[in-house]
């Protein structure tokens, strides 16, 4: 219990120093430091599948958005400062505001009435039928698979959209890269490791804490780092190959999810007796998909300003 | 041996709180990285324990996973978020040549 | 019985490691010093706690995994050490070459 | 109350405190850090509210593995938006905050 209040203490402490200090880089190292605090959390609220993905995203993508962009942001550091603090009248109600926010939240919590289902049985009771043994791969692959797909298809809507930002512009995305000896041979046994982890996820999803999301993000890291270590890509230049690489977990989990709907079934039930060979085809090519999207994502930023930081050619 | 193991996560725990203040002290982008690198290697020692205390297996997975990317912050910072503008690695390169 | 005692005794010093190496994060001058707070100690302390648990994991892959993830732990802090000590010696030369022109 | 109480009241308050920081930061990029906090204490409350009264629960836990992820896409999403204007005007705030302030462009910003 004094581990958890502890625990509790710190992220609170850590979100505030976030918010609170006048300095952009402190704020940013606080923050990747509260996405590791974040996976100990989950741990603690029992959930390691969470865990999971906060601790590969968190290590893995936040951190490498957010200094990326700092590095772009830098110049006018200084005239953010500034403008912090400028009206104490809107802090006050600010304050006050979440102060307000907060109270009614924790009266809310305190007194929440009880639920009329028991989804943990429920989701124990059916899991058998889906064809996973591991909960949360059932409930996001079967019994909510409906969510999951509207989800996949929000972010590769925001990858468009990221895409389009970047085809529209002229300018190339920053290529500097890191050319440290020491980083390109530890890249070669570090990115076939980054890999194999990933696969690890995946497979092991069917049946204890992993799966598609988390594996995705292990796999997006990868191919980040490998974008800033200059580490050739395959097929990194080609758009068609972009492109289906995007939609092929979307149109895989649309197809497979269809055939039940074909025959006379229900839409996204998967075919009888194929349940967990479906569930692994579509979480294998949501996962490439997905780690795709992500990288992609980081991929559509444009060139920072001054040219100094650009570097032609390597990938 | 379980109170030893409580024992270790609350001073890991300790460890991690301080190292927080590094962070908050700065000077430089360097040490806070330095700082954030502490936190990884510091996790993953908490994330075992707690894997063998909670009889959770799949928490040594997240450490695993914890150590795997625990390099792509500080390539990061390295690559793009240079306080200088300009990349060291291009420098060395340059020298080299 | 022996064992566990040893056990523990194992993953407190590495513990305590940990808590000295945060200690040398804190009280070190300058980020090259810090360096060695977070290289040395730090994983000094990872691999005693690792030592310490593995006689109670159960499977070889486990055995095998959690020893990865030591090794994986010694290369990141190296290679993190090695990168943000030439970012650090990159930004001082730029700062005093600026200062002398 | 249980642990998972004590992180749901933990989620209340990181919630409130990323709307506080969402009111009164300008800065675009530390706006997008306090709707993270926000989207993790909401995260926080949902997993941890239910399994207080009904233990571990997979559910919650399904719903949040995606939440984020969609968490992490919106934010690399609004970094991209946020470069985009960065690149289009030389600002990082939005043009009704700017108004008040004086531009100092220093290009030799160092933590």
């Amino acid at each position: 219990m004094i581990l958890d209040w502890l625990l509790a203490g710190a992220l609170i402490g850590t979100a505030a120093g976030v918010l609170l200090t006048r300095d952009l880089y402190r704020s940013v190292v606080l923050f990747i430091i509260f996405g590791l605090l974040m996976a100990l959390v989950w741990v603690r609220v029992e959930a390691p599948d969470l865990a999971l993905a906060e601790a590969a995203i968190g290590a893995g993508l936040t951190g490498v958005l957010f200094l990326d962009a700092l590095g772009h942001l830098n110049p006018d550091k200084a005239a953010a400062v500034r403008q912090k603090y400028r009206q104490p009248l809107l802090s006050g109600l600010a304050f006050l505001l979440a102060l307000g926010v907060t109270g009614l939240l924790w009266m809310a919590l305190v007194d929440s009435p009880q639920p009329g289902v028991h989804l943990p049985e429920i989701v124990d009771q059916q899991l058998l039928a889906s064809g996973v043994e591991h909960p949360i791969t059932a409930v996001l692959l079967s019994f909510r698979a409906y969510d999951t797909l509207l989800e996949v298809a929000v972010i590769l809507v925001a990858v468009v959209v990221g895409l389009a930002l970047r085809f529209s512009q002229e300018d190339q995305p920053a290529e500097t890269q890191v050319l440290s000896p020491l980083l390109q041979k530890m890249l070669v046994w570090l990115l076939p490791l980054m890999l194999m982890v990933a696969i690890y996820l995946l497979w092991i999803g069917s049946y204890r804490s992993g799966g598609a999301f988390q594996a995705a993000a292990v796999l997006a890291a990868m191919a980040v780092l490998m974008r800033m270590s200059g580490t050739p890509i395959p097929g990194h230049s080609n758009l068609y190959l972009l492109r289906i690489g995007l939609v092929v977990g979307l149109g895989l989990f649309l197809l497979l999810g269809s055939v039940d709907l074909v025959s006379g079934g229900n839409f996204l039930a998967w075919p009888e007796g194929w349940e967990k060979a479906s569930i692994l085809v579509v979480e294998g090519a949501l996962t490439f998909s997905l780690g795709m999207l992500l990288f992609s994502l980081f991929e559509a930023s444009p060139a920072p300003k001054q040219a100094s930081m650009t570097r032609g050619g390597g990938a | 041996m379980t109170w030893a193991l409580w024992v270790s996560t609350l001073l890991l725990l300790l460890a991690l709180v301080l190292g927080v203040w590094r962070v908050w002290l700065g000077p430089t982008l360097a040490d806070r990285m330095l700082a954030a690198q502490l936190f990884g290697t510091t996790g993953v020692a908490l994330l075992l324990l707690l894997a063998e205390l909670l009889e959770q297996p799949a928490l040594r997975d997240v450490a695993l996973v914890i150590a795997l990317l625990a390099v792509m912050a500080t390539v990061a910072f390295v690559a793009r978020a240079q306080p200088a503008g300009q990349s060291i690695s291009k420098k060395e390169n340059e020298d080299a040549d | 019985m022996l064992i566990d005692l040893l056990r523990s005794l194992l993953i407190l010093v590495g513990a305590a490691f940990f808590l000295v190496g945060t200690l040398g994060l804190l009280r070190f001058p300058d980020a090259p010093t810090r360096i060695h707070a977070l290289t040395k100690v730090d994983n000094l302390g990872l691999g005693l706690i690792v030592l310490g648990l593995l006689p109670g994991v159960a499977s070889w892959p486990v055995v095998f995994k959690m020893i990865l993830i030591w090794l994986l732990a010694i290369a990141a802090a190296s290679l993190a050490g090695h990168l943000v000590v030439q970012a650090w010696a990159g930004s001082q030369n730029k700062e005093t070459s600026s200062r002398d022109s | 109350m249980n642990t998972f109480f004590i992180y749901a009241l933990t989620g209340g308050l990181l919630s409130s405190l990323g709307l506080l920081g969402f009111i009164l930061h300008r800065h675009l990029l530390r706006r997008l850090m306090a709707f993270n906090l926000m989207g993790s204490g909401c995260f926080l409350i949902l997993t941890g509210l239910s399994q207080s009264h009904q233990g571990v629960d997979a559910v919650p836990q399904a719903l949040v593995l995606t939440g984020i992820v969609v968490a992490v896409s919106a934010t690399a999403l609004a970094l991209v938006l946020i470069r985009r204007w960065y690149h289009l005007t030389g600002q990082t705030s939005l043009p009704e905050d700017v108004q008040s302030l004086e531009k100092t462009s220093s290009k030799e910003a160092q933590g």
